[in-house]
Parts: structure tokens; sequence; C-alpha cells
């Protein structure tokens, strides 16, 4: 009998307890901890109040280390498709021409000052496959590919998930192409005549070219 | 008595008028309530009810539609209205339609007797007591018949378990509904409201003027929210236990109906519980010397604004305890009501008598 | 509730009354409903099916059916070098992403027989102790769901968030970290690093409080769950159970210190014991106290390790990161003790590949699930709800 | 030789001596002492032994995996069995059949995490555990072709109309 009025007891007071702390926390609601970030100093001040906010008006800000939208810096390829490579997910697909020597200058450097050796017609990046693993970014020799910290970026039309960075059109990349070609078989006609003549090949002679104008195309990341 | 019946006058001349063989005074008296009822069930109480559990859990609720969301109801509603109406193909189709209809009725037909101020009731009946707590067996039948009628598992489950709750729960709380009757020597609702007012505000009410009254108080409270299927004892559609228990199966407006019975029946059992242990349209401020608080705010408007207000902290407290506590099983269901709630009731019911008697 | 097993239709039941006096009772006819609970059902944690048999609202027997959230984790790690799996290891537990990632590289690691820089060791103490926080915030929030107490769930998602914040400020991701690598971490620690984690601590010791007042203490929580689901001792290590779950069944048995791996040896916690004053050994109640004293714990080794952390100068986490990673010939078996118990992996490498020939991932709820069949033999249907929260399976290691 | 692999070795002696031929030579390799069972149809034997004998008690199955030998037209289980609450020695024990139709003996009744381990490696490997209670797929649905994690598995083109490869 006497377990039976302790239960009573404990139901209420226990029952009192918890509805005490959800009332405190109703009159608490008056209070708003905001969208302080992480990085903010005063991160961990707002002990009380609501802890919601009305994304996407307000925000808390991903931090400037968030590994988010994947970005690649057509500038800074240099085309070693390591990135291709090392993705798990291969949510990366690359496809690179050589650069005739003449074009080497037309190529550029990068910002590290390295002399870039491939023209990237096709640099490809499938961000709704993309795991944000980041080891990509971690392969990176030049580091031209980085995460983002924009975590929104969904998209009505999946197909627009698929972020273009190659630097060449595809008329350019033609071109490209078969000079590369042409270069490869002047190449290998002097080998041959050299082979014939049973002299050391040649270097073919550079040819005169128009100014080449491969307008560095970024992509949808920059919009 | 005459004091009441000419606090009914206005009520009365109204249901008077007839246009011509149809009683149109009678129509428009019953359908003030209903129309602020449903007016309320639509905006506050599903408004009101996401509010306060946003803020008791740190949220911030509603905050799209109209200003801090109050016209989220009135989306939800025009969504739930484009929503397709499905009737699978299995279930038993006239129990399936005719079970929703039945439960927003149900909790509907009690307000007939509630009176909302010393102007305002559906129907004075000198058994309205009896009658609310009858009509709310209807509410059973209608769960019983969406249960069944859905042709599925979960809900069959949802409307036993309901069945079994709101018939058990029946018992306390109608006893506990008597110790008020004794109180008042009446079954009339407004007569209890009459009863219970008077100059000194509060005291008048059975809950402060009658030492046994917490006991029965306590005891219909609980009781109460098993018999609307509110936590913790909303086992008919424990969610986390049986999906939707019985209203699993519907969509739309046929949805949202139980939603709305529910909150119907919310504002009915807080307006029973004012009326019958705090007074209900009575106001709580007492006449002090000549500043004659209690007669200033009394009257037609005021009464509608008090039972108002007692219903709302009572649906407050609904809200609270379903939005902190966890939910019980069947069989601890049971035990509450037959061994703890039951026994206490009856014992309440011969205190009240003796205190009656020897008072 | 044994008898139940037997009930079949019409059965007879003959009761001796008196001496002579035999009554006979038919029951009425009756039948087993098969009910499937899932798998979409809110209470089975994801998409797991339990397919019952019930008489009424008892279950008699339940049956699980998993793989619906199978993604072929280990055909994968046959095609991945090795750290390419490690971001494949978050989304096994997705609640606790840097155990599993950190239970994979020191397998990895005993197998390249590397040494491991003593700061990185801290940093992923504390990280994993973080997580381990967090899902068990979860676990907690979560079982008072399937209970029907919201509001508890909310309280643990808002301090859950606080972590999740702290974690991606360090990693760069919310949830799938790929932050412990094999050998190091992807990254240094911020610079106010300590004093924020610090000022986690501060802040959440009272909430941890708030918390047990309104859920663990809760009269009608421990009514829901005392005595329900109890697991005796010897069967739980026969089922191979671990973590929490088999420190609810009082056995005295955490990785951490048997086994001990990174720099949990010099750290002073103790393992979670439930109290049998206020449960039952090895019930429901029992696994979920077991999950509030291990937060207590993480919390204490959090400090410490805030404490003993070192500070090093232009420190690189990943200067021990082999270049190539190609273990040697052999087999190993390692494990880490995760949220949910013992994480292991069998990974087999050829000494020529990048590719581990084999990895196969020991699973904490797959095992714990297992012994969901016993379990819920005589239940009703509440309390199958209870068991199956209390056990905290996470479907994405359940499957893999 | 490091301490843990000692105790392997002293575990395994035990066997040994209880055993003979019907266990292979101890592999106290460092990372994961190992030995073979050569009379897989000894191998229920060995589990009950290894569980209830006094000085082993290996009575925790930490882990069961399937694996593929396939050069040498093999499958395979390896466990990995320690003691809780008994000595603190582990030790893995490797089980294997023919590559085709082969058969292992269940050792589910032994320990139960056995029986739902067994269950993954026969849906993954496709080898039979003979006395399993309950010898059914687990992961992969019940009509599925093939056994995925062999080395030569080729994933089947549909399923019920479903284009398999993604």
């Amino acid at each position: 009998m006497s377990e039976y009025f302790s239960n009573i007891k404990t139901g209420a007071s226990t029952i009192a307890t918890g509805m005490a702390i959800t009332l405190k926390h109703f009159f608490n609601a008056v209070k708003r901890k905001g969208d302080a970030g992480i990085d903010d100093a005063d991160y961990f001040k707002q002990v009380d109040g609501l802890c919601t906010l009305q994304y996407p008006r307000e925000a808390v800000p991903t931090p400037a280390i968030g590994r988010y939208r994947l970005h690649m810096d057509a500038e800074d390829c240099i085309g070693c498709s390591q990135c291709e490579r090392a993705c798990p997910v291969e949510c990366i697909t690359i496809e690179t021409i050589k650069v005739t020597a003449d074009d080497l200058a037309a190529c550029g450097k990068t910002s590290g000052g390295q002399q870039k050796r491939f023209w990237l017609p096709v640099f490809d990046i499938d961000v709704a496959k993309c795991m944000t693993c980041g080891i990509c970014v971690s392969v990176c020799p030049t580091d031209c590919l980085v995460h983002t910290p924009v975590a929104d970026f969904s998209e009505f039309d999946v197909s627009n998930m698929l972020y273009h960075f190659g630097n060449l059109t595809k008329i350019e990349a033609d071109a490209k192409r078969r000079k590369l070609e042409e270069e490869k078989a002047a190449k290998e006609k002097a080998a041959a005549e050299a082979a014939a003549r049973g002299e050391a090949p040649a270097r073919p002679a550079p040819k005169p070219k128009p100014a080449p104008g491969p307008q560095p195309d970024g992509g949808k990341a920059g919009e | 008595m005459s004091h009441a019946s000419s606090l009914n006058s206005w009520s009365d001349a109204l249901s008077g008028f007839n246009l011509g063989w149809f009683p149109l005074g009678l129509v428009i008296v019953a359908a003030i309530p209903l129309v602020f009822i449903a007016l309320y069930a639509l905006t506050y109480g599903v408004y009101g009810e996401r509010k306060i559990s946003a803020f008791m859990q740190d949220r911030l609720g509603p905050m799209e539609v109209g200003p801090w969301g109050l016209l989220q109801t009135l989306a939800d509603i025009l969504k739930l209205l484009q929503k397709e109406d499905i009737v699978p193909n299995a279930a038993d189709k006239f129990l399936f339609v005719i079970g929703p209809l039945v439960m927003f009725v149900g909790s509907f037909l009690a307000f007939v007797v509630l009176p909302f101020g010393p102007a305002f009731i559906g129907a004075d009946l000198n058994v309205g007591l009896f009658y609310a707590v009858g009509i709310v067996a209807l509410e059973v039948v209608g769960i019983l018949a969406s249960g069944w009628g859905s042709n599925n598992k979960w809900a069959l489950y949802g409307a036993v378990r309901s069945v079994a709750q709101i018939v058990s729960y029946e018992i306390p709380a109608s006893i506990a509904l008597l110790c008020g009757a004794m109180m008042a020597g009446t079954l009339s609702m407004q007569q209890f409201c009459v009863a219970q007012s008077g100059p000194l505000g509060l005291l008048h009410w059975y809950l402060f003027s009658n030492p046994i009254a917490w006991l029965p108080f306590i005891i219909y409270f609980i009781s109460s929210l098993a018999e609307t299927n509110r936590a913790p004892f909303d086992i008919p559609e424990a969610e986390s236990e049986l999906v939707a228990g019985f209203f699993t199966e519907y969509t739309g407006m046929k949805f949202a109906m139980f939603f709305l019975a529910e909150y119907g029946s919310m504002f009915m059992v807080s307006g029973i519980i004012s009326i019958v242990f705090l007074g209900g349209w009575a106001s709580p401020l007492p006449n002090i010397g000549s500043l004659a608080l209690n007669d200033m705010t009394s009257g037609p408007a005021w009464g509608a604004f008090w039972i108002i207000m007692k219903g709302f902290f009572f649906i407050f407290v609904q809200m609270w305890l379903r939005w902190t506590l966890p939910r019980l099983r069947v069989d601890q269901l049971m035990y509450l009501c037959w061994k703890v709630l039951t026994p206490f009731a009856f014992i309440a019911f011969v205190l009240t008598a003796v205190w009656e008697i020897y008072k | 509730m044994q008898e139940l097993g037997k009930a079949d239709l019409n059965s007879t039941r003959i009761i001796p009354q008196g001496d002579n006096r035999v009554v006979i009772e038919k029951d009425l006819d009756t039948e087993y409903m098969v009910l499937s609970m899932g798998p979409q059902h809110p209470s089975t944690h994801g998409v797991l099916r339990l397919e019952c048999i019930t008489d009424g609202e008892v279950v008699v027997e339940a049956e699980p059916y998993l793989g619906y959230l199978h993604r072929c984790f280990e055909k994968y790690c046959e095609k991945v070098d090795y750290p390419g799996i490690v971001p494949y290891t978050d989304r096994m537990d997705y609640l606790a992403g840097i155990n599993n990632e950190m239970a994979f590289c020191i397998t990895v690691e005993k197998l390249l027989d590397i040494e491991i820089p003593r700061r990185v060791e801290f940093i992923r103490v504390i990280t994993a102790e973080l997580n381990r926080i967090a899902s068990h915030l979860v676990a907690i929030g979560t079982y008072g769901i399937d209970l029907g107490a919201f509001t508890p769930f909310l309280f643990c998602f808002r301090d859950r968030e606080h972590i999740l914040n702290l974690l991606e400020w360090i990693s760069g991701a919310r949830m799938l970290y790929n932050y412990v690598w094999i050998g190091g971490l992807s990254y240094d620690v911020p610079a106010d690093f300590k004093k924020r984690v610090d000022e986690f601590v501060t802040y959440f010791k009272p909430k941890v409080v708030e918390l047990y007042q309104l859920l663990t203490t809760n009269e009608i929580f421990v009514k829901r769950t005392k005595g329900i689901g109890i697991m005796p001792a010897d069967v739980a290590i026969n089922y191979g159970w671990s973590g929490p779950m088999l420190r609810g069944s009082g056995v005295d048995w955490d990785l951490r210190r048997n086994d001990p791996y990174s720099v949990y040896p010099e750290l002073d916690f103790k393992v979670a014991l439930p109290d049998p004053k206020f449960c039952e050994i090895g019930d429901s109640l029992a696994r979920h106290l077991v999950r509030a004293i291990e937060i207590d714990e993480s919390l204490k080794i959090i400090e410490q390790c805030l404490d003993k952390m070192p500070e090093v100068d232009g420190f690189d986490p990943r200067a021990a990161i082999p270049k190539k990673i190609r273990p040697k010939a052999g087999e190993v078996y390692g494990r880490a003790e995760n949220p949910r118990g013992e994480l292991g992996f069998y990974i087999q490498s050829d000494g020529k590949s990048t590719k581990p020939l084999r990895c196969k991932a020991r699973s904490s709820c797959f095992v714990n699930l297992s012994a969901m069949k016993d379990l819920s033999k005589g239940q009703l249907i509440p309390d199958l709800v209870a068991i199956i929260g209390s056990i905290d399976i996470v479907l994405g290691e359940v499957d893999r | 030789m490091p301490a843990a692999v000692q105790q392997s070795k002293a575990a395994y002696d035990i066997i040994r001596e209880r055993f003979g031929e019907a266990v292979s030579e101890c592999d106290a390799n460092p990372t994961m002492p190992f030995f073979e069972v050569a009379d897989t149809s000894k191998w229920a034997d060995i589990a009950l032994f290894m569980r209830d004998d006094s000085r082993l008690k290996f009575n925790y199955m930490a882990c069961l995996s399937g694996v593929d030998y396939m050069e040498q037209g093999q499958l395979g289980i390896v466990c990995n069995l320690e003691s809780i609450g008994g000595p603190t020695h582990k030790i893995a024990v490797k089980v294997k059949c023919a590559r085709d139709g082969g058969s292992i003996p269940s050792v589910s009744c032994v320990w139960h995490t056995a029986n739902w381990h067994e269950r993954e490696a026969y849906d993954m490997y496709g080898m039979t555990f003979e006395g399993h209670p309950d010898h059914r797929r687990i992961l992969c649905p019940e009509d599925w072709t093939g056994f995925p994690l062999r080395k030569d598995y080729q994933v089947q083109e549909t399923y019920h109309g479903i284009k398999v490869p993604y």
C-alpha cells in the first residue's frame, strides 16, 4: 500500500519537475540565440531562449574551413588528373590536350609560376555526386581545387549540378587537337626522315600561328 | 430562479424569433458558440498548440505565413482542402466516410449546453451535464467506425485502444462531475455558473469554496485528457507505435476533421471543468468595498470572455502536459484509471456527500 | 507469455477443480495477426522492417528484415584505395562519423605499423568523444520520441547542434567529416579550439542535468522502460553485444579500457555501468542510463584531454601520413569503442595493391539487433518500440 | 613476440593438444594471430570446446567475415574470438571450404553472433552453413542472383525489370 502512494507521489513530483522545466523554457522564449557563428566570441553566451533560425533569411554562417561546393580555378590547373584518380565517387571528369610547343606561352603559367602543359577542354565536376570528402583537394598539387563554404546550392534541374570548368570551347578544343595531331604527324615525319637518313630527329620548326584566343570559361561556379 | 431566467432573457428572446415556420433565432443561438469554436479551433487551437510547443522546445514555430505565422492554419486548411480525398479500395466505405463525421459532430454537440456567458447558451437543458457527459460517448463510435472501416491494422489497434480508454475513463470522469453536481444540486450547466457567481468573485467557485473539490477537479482533469486522447494518454494515435492510430488512412479534409474534432473536444472538456469547478462565466474578481470589480466584470460579454479565458487556460495546461510528458502504456493507462482514479473518485464522491450534508 | 506461442485455433484447456470436477474451457476462435512494422514506421529508426506476429497487442514473434539501406560498403572497399574508404566509413554510422573513421584508421595503422603524433591522438580523442556525446544525444532524444516525449528530443538536438558546429569548425563538415586520416588528421584544430570546447563543456553540463530531470527521472518514462526487454549478461555476451548494450546488462567491458587504443590508457574515466537502485540490470532503462552516464564520462575525458593536449608550433597533422598507403601483406582485425558498441574492421591486404583485398566491417548495430527476435517474444507493441529504441540502431550501420 | 601473441599461441596450444591434426599450425603474426581448421567437419566441435573449456573461455565472437580465396578455389570464414570476463587472449580462426557447393558447419548454436554473420557470409559468398537454423539471405533480396562479394561476381543486368548497374 505504501508503494502505491509513493508511486503516486513520485509520479506527481517528477511530472511537476518536468512541467516546471518546460514552463521555464516557455517564458524564456522572449530571448533568441541569434545567428552567431562558431567563429564569434559570444557563440556560447546565450544559454536560454529560442535557438532556431528562419532559414534562408537568417543562417548560421559556415566557417571558412567549410567543405561544401567544389570550385576549380582553371587558371591554376596543370591538368595532372590526380583529383580524378583520387575521387572515390568518380565525380570529376577531365580531358586534356597536350599543349603544342608554340602554344606554351599562350597557355600560361599558374599563379605559382609553374608552366601549364595541358589544355583543359573538359573539367566537369558533378557536385550532385560529390560527397565533399576533400580528398581531391588534398591531392591537388597547385591548390586550384577548393571546397568553398557555400552550403546551399540546390537546383531544380539535376543537370545544373554538373559544373563545367574547362577553359576551352568545343571549337577551340578541336582546333587544339588538330594542331597537336599535326605537330605529332610532323614530328613522326621528321623522325621517320631522320631514321631514313640515320640522323637524330630534328625538332620541327615552330609554325607561325594566329594569336590564340582561349577565353577561360569559369563555368557556373562563378555565377 | 427568476434571477437566472432574466439573465437568459436575451437568448430566450432571440430563440423565440421565428421566420415564418423556420426557427431562425434558435438556429442563430445554437450557431454562435459553434462559429466561435470553429474559428477558434481553426486558427487559435492549432496555431496555439504549434506556438506553445515551439516555445517550450526553444523553437520559433510557424513564422512564414502572415505576421508571426498567424495565418499558418489557414494555409494548412487550404492545403488540406486541395488534397485528394482517398478512400482505400479495401476500406468499408460507409464506415470510413461516416467515422470522421460522427466524431466531428459528436465533439461539437456538447457545445449546445455550454453557457457562453449569462445570455448565450444553445439549450439550457435541465440535464445539461448528463447530456455533455453522454454525448462524448458518441466520439467513440466515430473512432471505432473510422478505425474499423480503414481496413488497416494500425487503425484497428488505435480504434480498439481508444474505445477501451474512453469508455474506461468515463467512469472516474462522471463520478468526479457528479461531485460537482452534488455541490450545485443541479445538472443544468447554466445553474452551475449561477450558483458559483457572486460578489466575492473566485471565492464562490467550488474549487475554492469547497475543501474537497480539488480532488474531483484533478480527477476530472486527468480523465478529460484521456477522453480527448491527449498526451500522456494519446495511445490511440501514438505516432511512434501506431503510425497515426485510427486516422492512419485518412487524407485531406477528413484528416482535418479529426483535428478539428480534437481541438473542439479539448475546448469542450475545458469548458466543462471550468463550469463545474471554476464558475464558468462568473468573474473571478471580488467586490472590494465600494470598488465593485465583480459587478463591473459581469454581464453577457464579460461572461463570454471569462469562460473562454478559463477554457484557454485549461487548453494551455493540456498542451503544456503534452509537450512535457512521455506516453503511458495501455496497461498503465488502465491501471491509472481503475486502480487510482476510480477509487479516489469514489472517495471524493463520499466526502462531497458528507460535506454537503453536514456543512 | 510462453503459452501464447502454443495457443492455436480452438484450443481447449482442461482445468481440474477440486478433487474430480473438471472444467473444460474453450477459447474463442482467435487468429494471429501478421503486422508488418516498417520499413517506414516512425519508431524503427530508419528502414528496418519487423514482421510481427501478434496476438492482440502481444507480439508473439518479431522477425527483423534488413537490407533496405545496403550500400555495398564492403564491395566498394575492394574498389577504392585506403584513404578513399575513410569517407565511406563516415556513412555507416552517420551519427558518429569520427568514431568510425578512427576505428578504421587505427586498424590500418596497425597493419602499417606507424607511429602517430601525440597531438593527433589527443585531437582524435576529443573529437571522437564530442561525437560520442552527439550520438548519445540522438539516442536519448529519439528514445524520448519513441515513448511519446517530444520535447527532450529537441533539447537534445539543440545541444547536438553546438557539437556539430564545433566539429564543422574543426573539420569542415557537419556530419560526414573525413577528418581522421590514416596516419594523421586532415587539418589541425583552429587556434582557440581549446577555449571553445571548454565553453561548450561549461554550457552543456547544466543542460544534461535538465535533460535528466525532464526525461530520465520522469516517472512515466521509468515505468515505460524499467523491466522491459531484460537481457541477462551471459546471453548478451553470447549474442556478441557490445558497448552500452553490454554494459547495460552489467558487464564491465569497454574497449577503451579493455583493449586500449590511442591515449585512452592515460585518461581517467570510469566504465559506465547501470545502478541497480534505479533499474533492473539488463533492461531498457539500464541501457538508457548507461548512455546518460557515458555523456558525463565523455565530458570528463574531453576536459582531461584539453589539459593534456600538447601544443606544438607549426604542427602539421599530415606529417605522419605515408606518401602511398600500401600495407604489407597480412590480415588485421582492429576495433574501437563506438557510441553503439564495438566497431571492428577486418582487413586483408595482399601487400601489392593500395586497395584492400577484403574489408569487412563488423558493425555493432548489426550484432545488437540480432537479439531482437529473442527480446521481442511476448512483449506488448509499445514495449517493442521501447526495446528497439533502447537498442539504438542506426540502419546505415546495420545494412552498411 | 608481443605478449598478446604469446597468449594467443598458448590458447592455440590447448586447442592443438585437444584436436591434433584437425587444426593447422598457428600463424603467430603480430597483427592477427590465427590458425586454420584443417578438418572442416570438426569446426563446430572446436568452437564448442573453445567456448566451454575453462582455460579458453572464448565466449565472445567479435566478428565473422567471409573471404573469397579465388586463387585456391576456396571460400572461407575468419572468426575473431575473445573472452569477456575470462582470460585476456584473442585468436582468429579460419575455416575454408570449396568454392563451388562448399559447406561449413554452422556455429550459430555456439555463439548467437554467428547466426546473422553466417547469413551475411552466405549472402555475400554463397557457402552453405550446415545446421544453420535460419539459412536465408540477409542483406540482399531473397531472389537476388549471384553472390556479390565473390571476386568474379558479375552483377545482373536487371532485377524485376529495374536496371541494376548504375
